[in-house]
């Protein structure tokens, strides 16, 4: 039994645990419980993950294990971990355990819905700790079907066309992605052998490039709709607008990381000569999403659709940075992931909160909310600051490792591109700004407004323990641009061979 | 040849014969009371039955190449009996109803005969073997999509299918007899050799694939499914949906791999054209159905299109995949059937709009349904998603990525109506949504059956281990 | 100028017949005609039998399909229809396809017939023999059509059974 | 000197305390430990500065060494580039220092009685720790980019003090112009540290200002659009600096940001934070000199429009505050002025020392100049001339002090401002004539307006008396007037060229007299127009000066529609023909080809419905067709 | 014998193609039944010309034929009921009647 199973495991008992349980306090008991385990569970890997490394333990991925599931195609399931995906699961976890507390408040069929929050995290941890193609793919797609019922029964608004469209976009990615992944593993012994599924084994071999060079783009189109990629990206606004909140939470915050994560882990460490030659046909289009979205976020008046378009431009940093495939800007890449993660979900925590309250997103119809729910206004600042890259703040370190990590390309393309990316520190500037000073500053105009309360225990956890995260990263970025830097050093090494 | 090869080889067929001939007997002459053993009577046999086929029979010819089987040819005949069981079980709520109970016993026999059928048909070495076996799984079952006779729609429903019927098998017969004019034999071992894709052969292999297209329902073929499918009790329509097309699909398959594999290159072509349209035809069919058999009917015919894709890979993996893959969809679409036919029983609703609020009353038959559903959609981590993905692989591996991808872009469309029917259980508000009832403990264990199928035939791969061991045999 | 046999003018009224009664059984606006027709058509090709020496399989082919399934067809014509029943004629918007479409099936099918080369076997004007057509029916190796037999009686008492199922009151 | 790193903990760990603990702390409580530790810190920024400057081993041959006390990698970028957090010592950033926790020092005294009483005290001493904090940080960076960083946390802070009154639409509305303009600027400051750092391989000044600018010589022959790397590196840094110290066209958001608190103001927008700029150029004078000279010439002159058009406007501006923002931002060209036309090394560096001695006395008093009208505002309760005069009478302090500071900035000698402008002026005069003699027209201007608006408060009459008799302002209020009044009495007197000159080494500072008189003729024409104008009464047109020129008034009045064009280009051009046409895109074109997809389908699905048409023939015939157009296809292929 | 085994053959498919035009065409689905006919007799005809005319001396299509007819036999007789259930049901026999079920 394979350590790192238990992250499997373990949603599994808490999803029997929650099925057994009677009323909402015992469902409440054991999301909690289940929430706590992983996230101690994570935290003791990433502890002990980084004393292994400190010991000299040089491996690629660590704590692997393979067991043979499928003989006749050679798939097995195979799990490990190198710092990347160490931290992904940090942030899971993270964002699970808050997103339990972010739930609190529903009660309609509460059971089912923390049933479906717990599959749709088994399909992200699982999809994290995989090093096989199809375990990794099975994941994935445990990962996205949960959000159909989950937006479509709890969610508000045009929840159920949300729903529909953010599954079938997904589900699209999703078909690019299961062609380019059979045709990996067709391609996965060129000079003859046993075709394999196994990520560390494919890395070794050379898929014939004219391969490479059609799978490539699906397989990065695939995982790019998930991270919210130009123009594949309008999945986003709609379903975040519609999800309740801890959804939205994990959605934006860890699901679209799978987008960048396999684009990362998938399209380019296994064909390292395509992404080299292809790279800039999605450099422009995760360029234009860079800056699209922060340009599209600046006119909504729906704090969700803002916060979503946010995301659109901060996910598309995300595979901006992974495209320029030079260190620097791949561990920006993730450490933009882990902070985008970390702050969209404190972003849509205290939308959540905020909304339950006001019962409104439109900022034209709230003001002075810094006055009657003043933690949740500062709340809302910070995170307001970190997504706008306040130094001290998570964001901050991500830009600027992505920005100096562009800028060693010398040729203009990518100079253009790399500027235009950092316009982007602006236009989200505007936009922050704006709602910070639309919604928490001013008077109380909605007389109603003026009897809402501040947050409550169950609210200030969460957004506490993000906020936390938000300023270690921030103040102390090494703590993860190591682990994350040194597990680049085998994808730099498959894109210079 | 001896007695007993006889007997080993042809123990699936001889059984199948025994449970008829003892089932025909009991129900002619057991008295009112006597009759109402004679559904468990008839489960416990097909059970036994079943168990007993999962035994396989070893490869082997008899009566002179007449009938050839092989473990695989065995493993799909006892995967069959498995979903005519789980049939059976599902039936007994409806046969026990008054308008139908006196005729209970010709139910099972007829279901079982044509189960025989396809055993012949699968298992045949020899042309006319397989259209005696075709006809037998053909004709009786007119009389089951009968079976409510003065429901309009399905006396209306067996005409069609009957004339349907006819039609295809005459048409197939008469590319047969093109066949037996080029090649001089109709045994499936001689045939091969005397391939030289004449012209008459090609229109013979097209008419022979025209006579299974319209029992797999392939389109253009298919035009009959929904209406049939729409008027026919429910449980034969489960039937008719899983049994008669897997038997076919790998029937079809056994006849193109083992007698038209000099020809491979012609229908490999034609089946290209025919599973896309099959594919995205139903699909874009499927989208606007209100009844939900109808809907079901449109959604087999797009299974039916990607089970025949494992056909087109023309490998020892495509065809472990293809069986696999019935399998997954004779439990998805029978969990699917099992929800229905109880809930048609129980409330009379046919319409997914009816199915509106499912959940709130009867969440167990919600849930069941949904992951009949999403095993169809082929999401994980239910069977569904694995017999896809293999299947999808051993076709690219065949170097069909084209209509991999085509494939795959109608799972979206598929997946789209799929989850319409669960919006409508879990999400669609409802004034008026189905009573709660309590189902039949038959139905419930065949349910049973089904949902464990779902979740575990894909994790367990040892299923998945098994089948390709058998297939790579032959 | 092939020499005139009986046996060609045999064969001209047969195939004459054949294709005069099948289109006719197909064009009839009365129904019972139509079974009539086809009765004829049904002689006439077991005529061809006959010309073709399969004595035995003619006789079958008269007394199954003229002797049992005409019969069939009459009962069931008259249990639904009125005698001098007409009826409409077809819908012009059917016939022009069907048309085309048999017409283009059977030109596509005489240019397969025309294109295909048989392979030449001089002709073989033996009737099987009764008791090899017996010992083949019966046979269990190749060449044996023992199996075939079984398979249809259960096809046929399925057949039946069915049958009654449908066509009983109840 | 290892404890200078306290003089960042300090107000960092003060930043948190009352932060978080500022729904805790009653009433004065959080002013008063906020001031102790502030207190503190000065004590400990000066303790820094005095062992700076007088230790010995600061100094190797008579100059002074940059001393790096502490650097931590913060973040590793690339194997050369990282960004390391730590304390550099050298003779400006001990100045600034000393400028920083004075000033500071001085806010949070002031404050104890200014914001007496007001909802927020605490987070308001929590956000000048904080701004504090940054600053200091700022200064003592050891590198360019944790320069950015502290750039960035006090562009936060003047965010947050700005928007102090967050119930107030103007101050929200600042504070958000404020922090989108100069952000904008810092886009500039970012790619200029990535080109030069990607050439220079290091973020380090020590590395960056090497002499010889030899950290650059990676970069020779790069150019792009006709002008060399360095120079694009060095001018983007620039615009950064340019933003914060609110350079035309940057300047906007300065006058603006008035609408925070007055001690803020005094502390962020005039002393401290918007000369940021001003001591980024300086610190990385010595690679402007090496690498790209010809950048310096451009600096100047935009420093110089800058000073001519602020102080234009500040004739004109009606709000005392305002007349104070624009004197800033026309000082502020002066100091950039000043190190544009100056050179490196001994005579050479003279702009470089002016430059850095008008820092550090206008830092004096212009913080003296807008405790003082805080004063003054705290009385009145107003910000508009027009409300205001003869106050000499109820607030002799804050008039006294206010007066210190207006012939200080005038340029009147012997208060601090004279020798500092008069240096500037003489570097100018060594430059080019034209450029002295718009300066020293500037300066006239400066002394003009500022009599302007001295006498206004002071002398003449109010024209609007609607508020209770003013009084003046208590006793923690009015000694820190008193304090600066005293340090900008005697800051003209301190050798300055002995500690901040460009290369390091002394530099004797002599008066060139003929400038000198030059500006103090100017200066006293320039307060006797002003003394005959607006001492006595308030003219029947009391706005305006120039009733001849209406259309010039009021265009400068409204500071020359500058803010107009921003807001054109951002609310027409920018929201109007790219947001919107976005929003549009999106919606219509992107996630319409999806729905259209759908809807594609949907329709299609319609459209053929008929085709299953239940005819029985009907699919009797397309199962005949289908077969033979199979077959058809099947020979053909 | 010196008619052309081809000849058969086209008589044969005239039949045929006269039954699928019937079946197509017929208003009555009796005689769609009688059209199919039609089609197995073809069928037959081909099977025992091949078997006559190229193979006489392997009974395939002879025995083929036997067994078709009986399969004919039955099938007729599971269709007639049907329609005559259809009969039953909507009191006519006309094609297109049966349309309850569409779209």
């Amino acid at each position: 039994m394979n350590f790192l199973s238990l992250f499997v495991l373990l949603p599994l008992l808490t999803l029997a645990g929650l099925w057994l349980s009677k009323n909402l306090k015992q469902v409440h008991a054991v999301a909690v419980t289940g929430a706590s385990a992983l996230l101690v569970l994570t935290v003791y890997l990433t502890v002990d993950f980084l004393l292994q490394r400190a010991a000299g333990n040089t491996a690629e991925m660590l704590y692997t294990a393979s067991v043979m599931w499928f003989e006749p195609l050679n798939i097995h399931y195979a799990v490990g971990v190198d710092g990347i995906s160490v931290s992904m699961l940090l942030l899971t976890s993270i964002i699970l355990f808050t997103g339990v507390f972010a739930s609190w408040t529903i009660v309609d069929q509460a059971k089912e819905y923390y049933m479906w929050f717990l599959l749709l995290t088994l399909g992200v941890y699982g999809f994290f700790i995989s090093i096989d193609l199809f375990t990794m793919f099975m994941f994935y797609e445990v990962a996205l079907i949960p959000m159909y019922l989950l937006i479509g029964l709890w969610g508000s608004g045009g929840k159920e066309y949300a729903a529909m469209k953010l599954t079938l976009m997904l589900m699209g990615g999703s078909a690019f992605l299961m062609i380019g992944i059979i045709g990996i593993y067709l391609n996965s012994a060129p000079e003859g052998g046993e075709l394999t599924m196994n990520l560390l084994e494919i890395s070794k071999v050379l898929i014939p490039v004219d391969v490479q060079r059609w799978l490539f783009p699906l397989v990065f189109i695939g995982f790019g709709v998930l991270g919210a990629m130009f123009p594949f990206h309008t999945w986003s606004p709609d379903g975040h607008a519609s999800a309740p909140t801890a959804v939205s939470m994990l959605h934006a915050g860890v699901l679209m990381k799978l987008g960048g994560y396999g684009c990362f882990r998938v399209a380019i460490y296994l064909m390292p000569e395509a992404a080299n030659e292809l790279a800039w046909i999605f450099l422009t289009l995760t360029g234009i999403s860079v800056v699209y979205g922060a340009f599209g976020a600046i006119l909504q008046k729906d704090l969700k659709y803002i916060n979503a378009y946010s995301s659109v431009s901060h996910c598309g940093l995300v595979l901006f940075a992974i495209l320029m495939l030079n260190q620097t800007a791949m561990t920006g890449a993730i450490m933009q992931m882990l902070s985008h993660g970390l702050m969209t979900a404190l972003f849509f925590a205290l939308i959540g909160m905020i909304y339950g309250r006001t019962h409104t997103r439109n900022i034209d119809e709230m003001s002075g909310l810094m006055k009657v729910m003043p933690f949740l206004a500062v709340c809302y600042v910070i995170a307001g600051l970190a997504s706008l890259g306040l130094p001290g703040l998570s964001g901050f370190v991500a830009e600027m490792t992505v920005f100096v990590g562009s800028w060693e390309h010398t040729d203009m393309f990518h100079r253009v591109f790399t500027v235009v990316a950092c316009c982007s520190i602006v236009i989200t500037a505007v936009y922050i700004l704006r709602v910070v000073g639309k919604i928490l500053y001013g008077e109380v105009e909605n007389k109603h407004h003026l009897e809402l309360s501040d947050a409550v225990w169950h609210e200030r956890i969460p957004v506490v323990i993000l906020i936390i995260v938000i300023a270690a990263i921030g103040m102390y970025p090494l703590l993860v641009s190591d682990m994350i830097s040194d597990s680049l050093v085998s994808v730099i090494g498959q894109l210079a061979r | 040849m001896d007695f007993n090869s006889i007997l080993t080889l042809l123990r699936p067929e001889l059984s199948l014969l025994a449970i008829i001939i003892i089932l025909l007997i009991y129900d002619l002459f057991a008295g009112v009371a006597a009759k109402k053993y004679f559904q468990p009577l008839a489960w416990v046999l097909m059970a036994a039955h079943t168990a007993w086929s999962f035994c396989l029979t070893p490869e082997g010819t008899l009566f002179g190449g007449m009938f050839a089987t092989t473990q695989a040819a065995s493993l799909v005949k006892a995967i069959l009996s498995l979903a005519t069981l789980i049939v059976f079980l599902q039936a007994g709520g409806a046969l026990s109803k008054a308008e139908s109970s006196f005729k209970t016993g010709e139910f099972y026999v007829l279901t079982l005969s044509t189960l025989f059928g396809m055993n012949i048909m699968i298992s045949s070495g020899h042309f006319l073997m397989f259209y005696l076996g075709l006809e037998t799984a053909s004709i009786p079952l007119a009389c089951l999509v009968a079976f409510d006779k003065y429901k309009q729609n399905s006396a209306e429903a067996a005409a069609k299918y009957i004339l349907n019927a006819a039609l295809s098998s005459g048409i197939l017969v008469y590319g047969l007899s093109f066949i037996y004019g080029t090649c001089g034999t109709l045994y499936f071992a001689n045939v091969p050799s005397m391939l030289d894709m004449t012209v008459l052969q090609v229109a013979g292999l097209v008419m022979f694939l025209a006579g299974m297209g319209f029992k797999i329902s392939l389109v253009p073929f298919h035009m009959w499914t929904p209406d049939v499918y729409q008027g026919a009790p429910t449980s034969v329509t489960a039937y008719l949906s899983v049994v008669s097309k897997g038997a076919a699909a790998f029937a079809l398959m056994t006849v193109l791999f083992k007698v038209f594999a000099p020809m491979a290159m012609v229908w490999q072509d034609l089946m290209y054209g025919i599973i896309i349209l099959t594919i995205t035809l139903a699909n874009l069919f499927a989208i606007r159905q209100k009844d939900i058999k109808r809907f079901f009917a449109y959604s087999s015919i797009s299974q039916a299109g990607y089970v025949v894709l494992g056909i087109m890979a023309g490998t020892a993996e495509g065809m472990t995949a293809m069986i696999y893959y019935i399998l997954v969809y004779i439990l998805s679409n029978l969990a699917a059937f099992g929800v229905i036919s109880t809930v048609e029983n129980h409330t009379g609703r046919v319409n997914i709009d009816q199915y509106n609020g499912l959940y709130s009353t009867n969440p167990r038959m919600a849930f069941v349904m949904m992951l009949a559903l999403f095993s169809l959609g082929g999401i994980p981590p239910f069977a569904g998603f694995f017999s896809k993905f293999f299947i999808f692989t051993s076709a690219a591996a065949s170097g069909y990525y084209v209509l991999v991808f085509i494939a795959l872009v109608n799972t979206i469309i598929s997946l789209y109506y799929y989850l319409l029917v669960v919006k409508a259980m879990f999400i669609n508000k409802t004034d008026a949504p189905a009573p709660h009832f309590r189902s039949e403990k038959a139905l419930v264990f065949s349910l049973a059956i089904c949902v464990a199928g779902i979740i575990l035939a894909g994790i367990a791969s040892c299923l998945y281990g098994g089948i390709g061991e058998f297939t790579f045999g032959m | 100028m092939i020499e005139l046999k009986a046996i060609h003018v045999v064969f001209a009224v047969l195939a004459l017949i054949i294709v005069v009664f099948s289109i006719m059984t197909v064009t009839t606006r009365r129904i019972l005609r139509a079974a009539t027709y086809l009765l004829f058509v049904l002689f006439a090709v077991a005529a061809l039998f006959f010309q073709l020496d399969y004595q035995f399989l003619g006789a079958v082919q008269l007394t199954i399909y003229a002797g049992g399934i005409i019969v069939l067809y009459v009962f069931s014509i008259l249990l639904t229809h009125g005698v001098g029943d007409k009826q409409d004629l077809p819908e012009k918007k059917k016939v022009i396809p069907a048309l085309v479409a048999s017409l283009g099936g059977l030109a596509l099918a005489g240019y397969m017939l025309y294109q295909e080369t048989f392979p030449a076997v001089p002709y073989d004007a033996a009737d099987p023999d009764m008791k090899v057509v017996g010992k083949a029916l019966m046979g269990l190796g190749e060449g044996g059509y023992i199996f075939p037999f079984e398979v249809i009686s259960v096809f046929l008492l399925a057949c039946i059974i069915g049958g009654i199922l449908i066509a009983r009151k109840r | 000197m290892e404890y200078s790193i306290f003089v960042l903990l300090l107000p960092m760990m003060m930043f948190l305390f009352i932060g978080l603990l500022q729904g805790k702390l009653k009433g004065q409580s959080a002013g008063i430990i906020g001031t102790i530790s502030m207190s503190l810190t000065t004590i400990i920024a000066y303790a820094v500065a005095f062992d700076y400057f007088f230790s010995p081993e600061s100094k190797i041959d008579g100059i002074y060494q940059k001393i790096v006390e502490y650097n931590w990698v913060w973040l590793q970028l690339t194997e050369n580039l990282h960004i390391d957090l730590g304390v550099l010592l050298d003779p400006i950033s001990c100045m600034m220092l000393v400028v920083i926790t004075t000033v500071s020092l001085m806010v949070h005294i002031y404050s104890l009685g200014y914001m007496h009483g007001e909802r927020g005290f605490a987070r308001y001493y929590a956000f000048l720790s904080l701004f504090s904090f940054s600053m200091l940080g700022l200064v003592v960076a050891t590198n360019i980019f944790q320069m950015y960083i502290f750039w960035e946390l006090v562009g936060v802070s003047s965010y947050l003090l700005i928007g102090f009154y967050y119930t107030k639409p103007a101050a929200i509305a600042a504070s958000k112009k404020a922090f989108i303009v100069t952000r904008f600027a810092d886009l500039g400051f970012l790619i200029g540290i990535l080109v030069l750092s990607f050439y220079a391989q290091s973020f380090s000044f020590t590395d960056l200002t090497a002499p010889g600018g030899v950290a650059l010589s990676s970069a020779a022959g790069v150019s792009f659009l006709g002008a060399s790397a360095a120079a694009w590196g060095l001018s983007l840094i620039f615009v950064g600096g340019a933003g914060k110290s609110a350079m035309f066209p940057l300047h906007i958001w300065l006058p603006d940001a008035m609408e925070g608190p007055t001690p803020v103001s005094a502390l962020i927008h005039a002393a401290t934070m918007v000369v940021a700029g001003v001591y980024l150029v300086a610190r990385m004078f010595p690679l402007y000199i090496d690498a790209a000279p010809e950048v310096l010439p451009g600096i100047a002159y935009v420093g110089a429009f800058t000073s001519l058009f602020a102080a234009v406007i500040a004739c004109f501006q009606s709000d005392i505050k305002r007349v104070l923002a624009f004197s800033t931002i026309s000082q502020i060209g002066f100091m950039i002025v000043a190190l544009g036309v100056s050179g490196m090394g001994g005579h050479d560096g003279l702009g470089y020392m002016a430059g850095m001695w008008h820092l550090f006395t206008h830092a004096m008093f212009k913080a003296l100049l807008f405790l003082g009208a805080g004063a003054v505002i705290h009385a009145v309760h107003s910000n508009e001339m027009a409300e205001m005069g003869g106050l000499r009478k109820y607030m002799p302090i804050t008039h006294i002090t206010f007066l210190i500071a207006c012939l200080a900035i005038a340029g009147i000698p012997p208060f601090s401002g004279f020798f500092s402008k008069d240096e500037i002026l003489s570097a100018c005069w060594e430059f080019s004539p034209v450029m002295f003699a718009l300066m020293a027209g500037i300066a006239g201007l400066t002394a003009f307006y500022m009599f302007r608006l001295y006498y206004r408060i002071f002398w003449s009459t109010p024209t609007d008396v609607s508020h209770h008799t003013p009084h003046e302002a208590p006793a923690v209020m009015y000694l820190p007037l008193i304090f600066l009044a005293l340090v900008t009495l005697v800051a003209g007197f301190i050798p300055f060229g002995d500690f901040v000159t460009s290369d390091g080494a002394v530099y004797h500072i002599h008066i060139n007299w003929t400038v000198a008189t030059i500006s103090i003729v100017v200066a006293v024409v320039a307060i006797a127009i002003a003394t005959v104008k607006y001492m006595k009464e308030k003219s029947k047109a009391p706005q305006n000066p120039l009733n001849n020129v209406g259309a010039f008034y009021r265009a400068a009045y409204r500071r020359f529609y500058i803010d107009e064009v921003y807001m054109f280009v951002t609310h027409k051009i920018i929201f109007a023909y790219i947001s919107r046409p976005i929003k549009w895109f999106d919606r219509q074109v992107v996630d319409g080809f999806m729905n259209f997809l759908a809807w594609g389908a949907n329709a299609l699905a319609a459209r053929i419905k008929g085709f299953q048409s239940g005819q029985v023939q009907q699919y009797a015939y397309v199962f005949v067709l289908g077969v033979i157009i199979l077959i058809v296809i099947a020979l053909a292929l | 014998m010196d008619i052309p085994m081809q000849c058969y053959l086209l008589v044969a498919a005239v039949m045929f193609f006269c039954g699928i035009y019937g079946f197509i065409t017929r208003r009555n689905v009796l005689a769609m039944l009688i059209s199919l006919e039609l089609i197995l007799n073809a069928v037959n005809v081909n099977f025992v010309v091949f078997n006559r005319f190229l193979y006489p001396e392997a009974l395939e299509g002879y025995f083929f034929t036997l067994f078709s007819i009986g399969v004919a036999a039955g099938e007729t007789a599971v269709a007639i009921a049907i329609i005559i259930n259809i009969y039953r049901n909507i009191k006519n026999i006309k094609v297109e009647n049966l349309d309850n079920m569409k779209f």
